[in-house]
């Protein structure tokens, strides 16, 4: 028996439709190894269509908060609610977190060609991460196929290993893993700050397009406002674990309240302003 | 012009491991085609002899001079051979033999009937070719006829030999090495022939499989045409094994699949007897010799060399040898015309001590640091290096005993230069036929490049009297036991030259079912497989 | 993990060490008991002169009991005593051959890799030969050479040992080599050779001193086969491999004079090899065991 | 004169060409260097410091040829021309006090006593901004914005005239790195530095060189003022880089061509990433001319002037 | 790809090329007069001076090593002074036995090795590990030789279950006979369908290739879980994880192959070093293999021999490399762009 048989949407990739509830649902979650608390999140919710991102300066309890939402931190000490997809990610099993982990809700992570396997060819990945999930055969090719090309892809790039594709390639590939296994939502751990800035355009590009056209969440963690400040609807920024601001993205930015947060903007070097 | 040759050579190699490699394939051992009479022997019993070496390195009767000989005794046979318990030689293929007065001219009567595995029969020709080839290849132990002038094939069963000075030619020819008669027209290349495991002999026994580098080096069947004839439970086959470890070599005989192991440690030979296999202790001629430097270095004063004759700890010695080795009586081991009873020496650390102390050393005195140097990897030879070095402590002394490969001992030994040779030198000796002789020629005799006079020794009265044994023992065996008396005293107690530490015993165990087993110490490790029957 | 352990001095890295690894701390235990062995071998034997020259052929081949522990070996010395003071001659011969073959192999290796360009190929290619043979033999062809002693085996296993740190401090020293303080300092005009000593080589050594101590017992190992082999030390020094080759032919008559030396090379051999292991875990973990 | 200067430069690493015939001059105002990775700007950098003999082409001190100097004048460019690298702790030896790094610096080029150099290891960490007492620490005891004081500190050492900065603050966090450029800022007129900048942040370059050269596989596309280089980019690929980059309250970045595409091994380097790529673009390799106030290398660099390439 | 092969081909060259030479100068090194190995101890003058001609042993040093490298290229190794036969014949004689043993050694030791070291890295800091771990060193801390003689005495002579020595029994040359093809008794009984050999060579294989297995198994354990660990940390297996993978998913199909890497280099080396390991256990199970001959020719002082058994494990060693190098590009695809 499979409590989360294969998205019934999925050949087509249509959106979900029906998606009203909330995707990722924090509550009071505090990590904390030791007796020190590393990250801290009082209220945090990823709606679909919805980016929300989490900026902080290193050390502040960004990338900590997002594994945790995905129940992949080792050596920690985790309480709170962390809902995703319905399912309470603290006190599930190991396997029903398996069920949801890519199927439900996807990573990207930072570095672009490290995380994938450097002896598998891609489209292996992708084949063995569809079975995993029960789908395979003609299906799983057709779903591998359009997954690429949704984010501007070649096909022939299933048959390449890591080491022959371009950081921007292979980030895109990571998202497209996504997409193939029906995820509602992406988490994504810095996912352009290893990308030059051209590339990382592009990547962002792919990111909003899904966003726009499938409805389909992220939650991003990043140090860079600027970057955040073009994507996201809601920002939490964090800084020494805790939440020092939080609120619609439009607002942080125009109207920063926290004095962090204005010192964060303010830092931001700027360029010459020009009408583009 | 000799790389040429040499390529040759490899050329042939090369083809045969191709031919081996992508060929019908050769059966293992048996050189092409399986020997007919192998699949029934089977039936008939197989001695197993464990040798802890290669068997074979030299295949042709009359240069061999190594291990083979515990298998060539089986396949050839001399004119006479030695019995140690009557201290005499017996006939073998010769059944009577007299010697001239002056002991230069020496006839021997040939049995009759005998052929050799080639079919030819065993005359006094084929006597004659045999020694003169060994005569003519000049390698292993040829130098044995060295005092024969000529020989002559009187008729076909009478061989007379003419000296150029008297020797005991019935000793000579009963040697272990060298006195071999083989049909010499046996092949066109005889060397080349008996290189690939051909025999020529006329003994019980010939080769049947021999494969260097492998466990089971040789195998020997049964000449169904031998004179002595096979009547009784003899054994019709014999497999060599080749064993380098002790331990496993008597794990072998314990569980059944080995009839003789040549040697063991004595707390092995002492398990194998208690475990229910046969053992026998014999003493052999081979004795362990300490030899000093009598013209450099500080053993030059023979009051030291007295000092560290009287200071080695030979009953500890023989106590640690746990019967491997018996105390030497004298230079010559019992069994041998020249040995002399009750020389056996004893430590006296107190005469040492005095003599030390006389020649400025000792305790109190300046510290004396001694070299010697011994074959590595010989358990017995490090025995004593560490039973003499710890004795030797006690008196100030320091012993720095380095054990080496034998050529690199050797070299140092005959070094030009004395600052490089060794104080004390230790090595094995014995002799190649049984006469005491060879100890006092090859060991004593002073020579200006040392070879084996290791201790350096000149002395030209030892040097004349050496010179007159040869014909003593061939004329006039009373005097000649009392030569060698003399000539003892003279050597280890004047001279101080030597220390004899002890004589090796053979230990031998085999299985159960084997009767009839005697160890000759005059053929190291011979086993001669036709006189033994296999019991139940 | 790395950075974290640079922080620390030696000692008190070898005390977090301990902390985290509990094999290690148990071969970090062992090795001080050896070494203390080594150290105390003249008052805690039982019979002290019996890891010299004396000798006690009466009392040859005792089974272990209360008189002697371990039993006596074949001219009545005392097992025991003889084995603490193994523990002298194997960590000197230890000791020896990883100081002198470090030594080369670092200079040579902080060399290639500073240096770079032909004097790397050279001293690479160079090392790649001795590399090819494995110790044991050519150690074994050399012990032949030089006729066997304590110093043959120190001189016959360093020869195969230096290109191993030869290797690793060249590449080690040539990601240094690169890293920005080098290039600051040369742009400074600081002379090559106090580069070398002051930048290149301290920031080298850490993966040097945990190959060290998994060398460790690869050395033992060796030496102990070369002195089986009959090539190494001999009597009266006490010395395992000595030890069990000499009672070899006894393992089925009188065990102990073969089992207590073995199990003395292997604890030890063991001990260096857990503490290397983990050392490696905690400073050093891309490295390649051998 | 210019301080520095780079006449027809090809460097490379073993076999693989990274920089090819580049000219540049580093001129008081101080010079930016901007490229993405793999365009050549650190391998250009290490040259200019005279780490990597050019293959080909001068680096020129002055008028002196950097590979023709004998050991004084070497000297003497050693003393004038100092890095400060992406990362403070790669500049710093791990094993050696902060203070001990500084004081190398100090005593490379002139002999000061004890108590004369500790006096002065306390004056350079003043002047970028640290404690005093820091220079008993080692670099991992310290943030990394102090360690990337401290190496700048260590560079001021030698009184140099020009400071190569590659990435300066590149590692740091945001924060961090715009005080950091606010020292170097500082520092500028304090001690009377050039910059030379290595960087792939156009804001960092707009905050620090009046004149930035583009590079693009290890070529320079574009050079100019960097205002008007940013403002009004003559080639395809400065322009693609201004728009990538985001600007909070401004418009989505945006990205042209492809930019997985490996440069080109014929023509413009540029071609196969270029949306405003002709036919001209595959046969013949554009050579740098002026245009408008600046050198660029493109066939079509006046229609990029005009507003061709953005939507 | 095939410039890298061709640049490691070069490399492997010249390292044989040091290697030649380094051996030359070793041979020459040995103490004592070859001539006297070859000619016996109780040789006169025009004996030794006769061997020392046929041995070239009168030229000068430069023309000998020419000389030796001239005859190795032709196949020509030199002539054994012990066993008289030339060496090349008498290595490919004992080559083989070696070869056997050693090969079904590596092959225990990685059968065993690989999954051992799995299974530490899978429950790492936990029990199996720790038993993978203990039990790992101290098969790298063995004395090879104590261990041989261990176990024959207890697996062999006190519990009887396997022959105490040998490579089968020794009856069977008789009784079956064996056809040789490539010298190799296991393939070539196993080829002519000769079960009794066959299975009798299993059966006394068994204790002396355990006792070779134990150290590079011992290494091999260690090294995969050290390479499996690692690569559980890496971003890919994060990423794994991230799809839904579980732990023994992610280590088997996800970590194991770019992890076999290292592993592989260290089969190489491991390969020249159980060789020579092997030498000292063939001695105590009497193997007729290289050990032997080595043993007998060191003890001889046989210099050619000395030679040829070093130069052909050398040899040996550069081989292993290439091959591992070779196979590196088949395991990891990154390897192949080199």
């Amino acid at each position: 028996m499979s409590s989360h048989a294969p998205r019934t949407f999925g050949d087509d990739l249509q959106p979900p439709q029906a998606a009203a509830m909330t995707l990722i649902k924090v509550r009071d979650l505090v990590v904390r190894i030791g007796d020190r608390v590393i990250s801290s999140i009082p209220v945090l919710d990823v709606d679909p269509g919805q980016c929300v991102a989490i900026v902080g300066e290193s050390g502040s309890g960004k990338t900590t908060a997002l594994m945790a939402t995905l129940g992949l931190l080792d050596g920690a000490e985790v309480t709170g609610e962390v809902e995703v997809c319905g399912t309470d990610v603290i006190n599930a099993s190991e396997s029903r977190l398996r069920e949801i982990r890519g199927a439900r809700a996807a990573l990207v992570m930072q570095s672009p060609r490290a995380s994938l396997t450097p002896t598998m060819r891609l489209g292996t990945l992708m084949r063995r991460a569809l079975a995993r999930h029960g789908v395979k055969g003609d299906q799983a090719a057709r779903r591998a196929e359009e997954a690429v090309a949704a984010v501007l892809l070649d096909r022939k790039i299933l048959r390449r290993y890591p080491h022959e594709v371009s950081g921007g390639q292979a980030q895109r590939f990571a998202v497209a893993l996504a997409i193939a296994l029906g995820a509602d939502v992406i988490v994504a751990d810095e996912p352009t700050s290893a990308l030059d800035v051209t590339v990382q355009a592009e990547v962002v590009g792919v990111l909003r397009r899904l966003r726009d056209e499938r409805g389909l969440a992220l939650l991003l963690v990043s140090h860079d406002l600027a970057l955040v400040s073009t994507i996201a609807d809601h920002v939490l920024v964090m800084r020494d674990g805790t939440v020092v601001e939080t609120g619609p993205a439009a607002e942080v930015f125009a109207r920063p309240r926290a004095p962090y947060t204005r010192e964060l903007i303010a830092a931001v070097p700027e360029l010459p302003e020009v009408g583009r | 012009m000799r790389w040429h040759k040499r390529l040759a050579a490899v050329a042939a190699t090369g083809s045969v491991a191709l031919t081996a490699a992508c060929g019908g394939g050769q059966v293992r051992g048996t050189q092409g085609t399986p020997a007919a009479g192998s699949a029934s022997g089977a039936a008939n019993a197989t001695f197993v002899y464990v040798p802890n070496l290669d068997v074979v390195t030299d295949w042709d009767p009359s240069t061999s001079y190594s291990n083979e000989i515990i298998a060539m005794e089986n396949i050839y046979e001399s004119l006479t051979k030695y019995d140690p318990r009557t201290k005499k030689t017996e006939p073998r293929l010769a059944t009577a033999w007299t010697s001239s007065g002056d002991g230069r001219t020496w006839t021997f009567t040939l049995r009759s009937g005998v052929k050799f595995h080639t079919g030819k029969p065993v005359d006094a020709a084929a006597v004659k070719a045999s020694i003169e080839r060994t005569t003519k290849e000049a390698g292993g132990a040829a130098y044995i006829w060295d005092s024969v002038q000529s020989i002559k094939a009187v008729d076909a069963t009478t061989v007379q030999f003419k000296l150029k000075y008297a020797t005991p030619l019935d000793l000579v020819a009963s040697s272990d090495y060298g006195a071999y008669v083989y049909d010499t027209a046996a092949a066109g290349d005889l060397k080349k022939w008996f290189g690939e495991g051909h025999d020529a002999g006329s003994g019980p026994y010939t080769v049947d499989t021999w494969q260097k580098g492998r466990e089971t080096e040789l195998t020997l069947k049964a000449f169904d045409g031998y004179w002595g004839g096979w009547s009784g439970s003899r054994y019709k086959r014999v497999e060599f094994r080749v064993t380098p470890e002790l331990t496993t070599a008597s794990q072998l005989l314990q569980r059944g699949e080995v009839g003789f192991v040549q040697r063991l440690n004595p707390q092995l030979f002492a398990q194998a007897g208690g475990q229910g296999a046969q053992t026998s202790e014999t003493p052999s001629f081979q004795n362990l010799l300490a030899l000093f430097n009598t013209t450099s270095g500080p053993l030059k004063d023979v009051r030291l060399r007295k000092a560290v004759q009287k200071a080695i700890d030979y009953d500890g010695l023989v106590a640690a040898l746990k019967g491997s080795g018996v105390k030497a009586g004298g230079l010559v081991p019992e069994g041998l015309l020249g040995h002399t009873a009750g020389r056996e020496p004893v430590q006296d650390l107190a005469g040492a001590e005095s003599l030390l102390k006389e020649a400025g050393y000792g305790r109190g005195g300046k510290e004396l640091t001694l070299t010697m140097t011994y074959a590595q990897g010989d358990g017995d030879q490090q025995l004593l290096a560490t039973l003499l070095g710890s004795a030797l402590d006690k008196l100030n002394v320091r012993l720095e005993a380095k054990p080496l490969q034998w050529n690199t001992q050797w070299d140092q030994g005959k070094s030009p230069d004395p600052a490089k040779r060794q104080d004390i030198f230790v090595m094995y000796w014995y002799p190649d036929y049984a006469d005491a002789y060879s100890w006092f020629v090859n060991v004593f005799r002073s020579s200006d490049k040392p070879s084996f006079n290791l201790s350096y020794l000149k002395d030209a009265q030892v040097d004349s009297e050496i010179d007159k044994l040869p014909s003593l023992t061939a004329t006039d065996k009373g005097a000649a036991e009392k030569a060698y008396a003399d000539l003892q005293t003279r050597l280890i107690d004047d001279q101080a030259a030597v220390a004899v530490l002890f004589t090796q015993n053979y230990q031998r165990a085999y299985a159960k079912g084997i009767q009839g087993y005697t160890d000759n110490p005059a053929y190291p490790n011979v086993v001669f497989v036709r006189d033994l029957t296999a019991g139940a | 993990m790395t950075a974290l352990a640079l922080r620390r001095t030696p000692l008190r890295r070898l005390g977090d060490l301990a902390r985290a690894d509990v094999l290690a701390a148990v071969g970090l235990a062992i090795l001080l008991l050896v070494v203390l062995a080594a150290l105390l071998a003249p008052w805690i034997a039982p019979y002290p002169d019996d890891g010299g020259a004396a000798t006690h052929p009466a009392e040859a081949l005792l089974a272990p009991g209360t008189a002697h522990w371990f039993g006596t070996d074949q001219v009545g010395r005392d097992v025991l005593s003889r084995v603490l003071y193994g523990a002298r001659t194997s960590l000197f011969i230890a000791a020896a051959v990883l100081a002198v073959s470090a030594f080369a192999g670092v200079a040579l290796g902080v060399v290639a890799g500073y240096a770079g360009g032909w004097a790397r190929d050279v001293i690479m290619r160079i090392t790649d030969v001795f590399l090819a043979f494995p110790a044991l033999l050519l150690s074994l062809a050399l012990a032949v050479v030089l006729q066997p002693s304590v110093t043959t085996v120190i001189v016959a296993i360093a020869v195969t040992w230096w290109p191993w740190y030869a290797r690793l401090t060249a590449s080690v020293a040539a990601s240094v080599a690169n890293r920005g303080f080098v290039d600051s300092a040369r742009c400074l005009g600081v002379p090559a050779p106090v580069i070398v000593f002051r930048h290149v080589l301290p920031n080298s050594l850490t993966p040097v001193l945990v190959q060290l101590s998994l060398d460790g017992g690869g050395v033992i190992l060796t030496a102990a086969a070369l002195s089986y082999l009959g090539l190494g030390a001999h009597e009266p020094t006490a010395e395992w491999g000595l030890m069990v080759e000499q009672g070899q032919t006894l393992f089925t008559t009188d065990w102990w004079v073969v089992t207590f030396p073995g199990l003395a090379i292997l604890v030890t051999a063991f001990a260096f090899n857990v503490l290397g292991e983990g050392l490696r875990a905690a400073l050093d973990p891309h490295r390649r065991p051998r | 004169m210019s301080l520095l200067s780079a006449e027809e430069v090809s460097l490379a690493y073993g076999r693989t060409p990274v920089v090819h015939e580049v000219s540049l001059a580093v001129e008081e105002g101080g010079v930016g260097l901007v490229g993405e990775s793999g365009s050549g700007k650190t391998t250009l950098a290490r040259a200019l410091l005279g780490l990597l003999p050019p293959r080909s082409g001068r680096i020129l001190y002055g008028s002196r040829d950097l590979s023709a100097m004998r050991r004084g004048e070497l000297a003497e460019f050693r003393g004038a021309v100092q890095p400060v690298f992406q990362d403070g702790s790669e500049a710093l030896n791990p094993r050696m006090r902060v203070g001990s790094s500084i004081a190398e610096a100090l005593t490379t080029h002139h002999r000061l006593d004890r108590a004369a150099r500790r006096a002065r290891v306390a004056e350079l960490l003043e002047d970028v901004g640290l404690h005093p007492e820091l220079a008993a620490r080692r670099p991992h005891e310290i943030s990394g914005g102090q360690r990337q004081r401290a190496a700048i500190a260590r560079a001021l050492a030698v009184e140099p005239r020009l400071l190569v900065l590659d990435e300066p603050t590149s590692a740091l966090d945001v924060t961090v790195q715009a005080r950091v450029l606010d020292l170097l800022k500082t520092l500028r007129t304090g001690h009377g530095l050039t910059y030379l900048l290595i960087t792939h942040n156009l804001a960092v370059v707009h905050r620090l060189c009046r004149t930035s050269h583009v590079l693009f596989a290890g070529r320079v596309v574009e050079s100019g003022p960097t205002r008007e280089l940013l403002i009004r980019p003559a080639h395809p690929y400065t322009l693609a880089l201004r728009d990538a980059v985001p600007r909070i309250g401004g418009p989505p970045p945006r990205s042209t061509g492809r930019t997985e595409a490996a440069p080109a091994e014929d023509g413009c380097a540029f071609r196969l990433r270029c949306p405003l790529a002709v036919d001209r673009c595959r046969k013949e390799a554009p050579s740098p001319r002026l245009l408008d106030g600046r050198r660029v290398a493109c066939h079509r660099g006046e229609e990029v002037l005009a507003g061709a390439g953005r939507q | 790809m095939v410039r890298y092969l061709a640049h490691r081909l070069g490399q492997a060259a010249l390292v044989v090329a040091g290697v030649i030479a380094l051996t030359f100068v070793v041979t020459r090194l040995v103490p004592g007069d070859p001539a006297v190995a070859y000619a016996g101890p109780k040789a006169g003058p025009a004996e030794l001076a006769a061997a020392r001609a046929r041995f070239g042993l009168d030229d000068p040093a430069p023309v000998q090593l020419l000389h030796y490298v001239r005859d190795l290229f032709s196949g020509d190794w030199g002539t054994s002074l012990h066993t008289r036969q030339p060496v090349a014949h008498d290595l490919a004689t004992a080559f083989p036995a070696s070869l056997e043993l050693v090969g079904t050694a590596l092959l225990v030791a990685v059968v065993v090795g690989v999954p051992v070291g799995g299974l530490a890295a899978r429950y790492r800091g936990r029990g199996p590990d720790l038993t993978v771990r203990v039990s790992s060193v101290l098969a790298v801390s063995v004395p090879v030789f104590w261990l041989a003689l261990a176990v024959q005495t207890v697996f062999a002579s006190n519990l009887r279950w396997f022959p105490v020595a040998g490579e089968y029994a020794s009856g069977l040359d008789t009784t079956s006979p064996l056809h040789v093809y490539t010298n190799i008794t296991v393939v070539d009984a196993a080829l002519t369908g000769n079960w009794p050999i066959l299975t009798s060579t299993l059966g006394h294989l068994v204790l002396p290739a355990l006792v070779v297995a134990a150290y590079p198994a011992g290494l091999i354990a260690q090294m995969t879980r050290a390479a499996l660990i690692e690569e559980a940390g890496q971003d890919h297996t994060r990423m794994a994880r991230a799809l839904g993978f579980g732990e023994t998913a992610v280590l088997t199909r996800f970590a194991l192959r770019p992890a076999l890497n290292p592993v592989l280099s260290l089969i190489a080396l491991v390969f020249a070093y159980a060789v020579v390991n092997g030498f000292l256990v063939e001695a105590v199970f009497n193997w007729p293999g290289l050990g032997r001959y080595a043993a007998d020719s060191i003890r001889s002082l046989d210099t050619p021999a000395i030679a040829g058994v070093t130069l052909l494990v050398a040899l040996l060693y550069v081989v292993a490399n290439l091959v591992v190098d070779l196979l590196q590009g088949v395991v990891d695809p990154r390897a192949r762009t080199r």
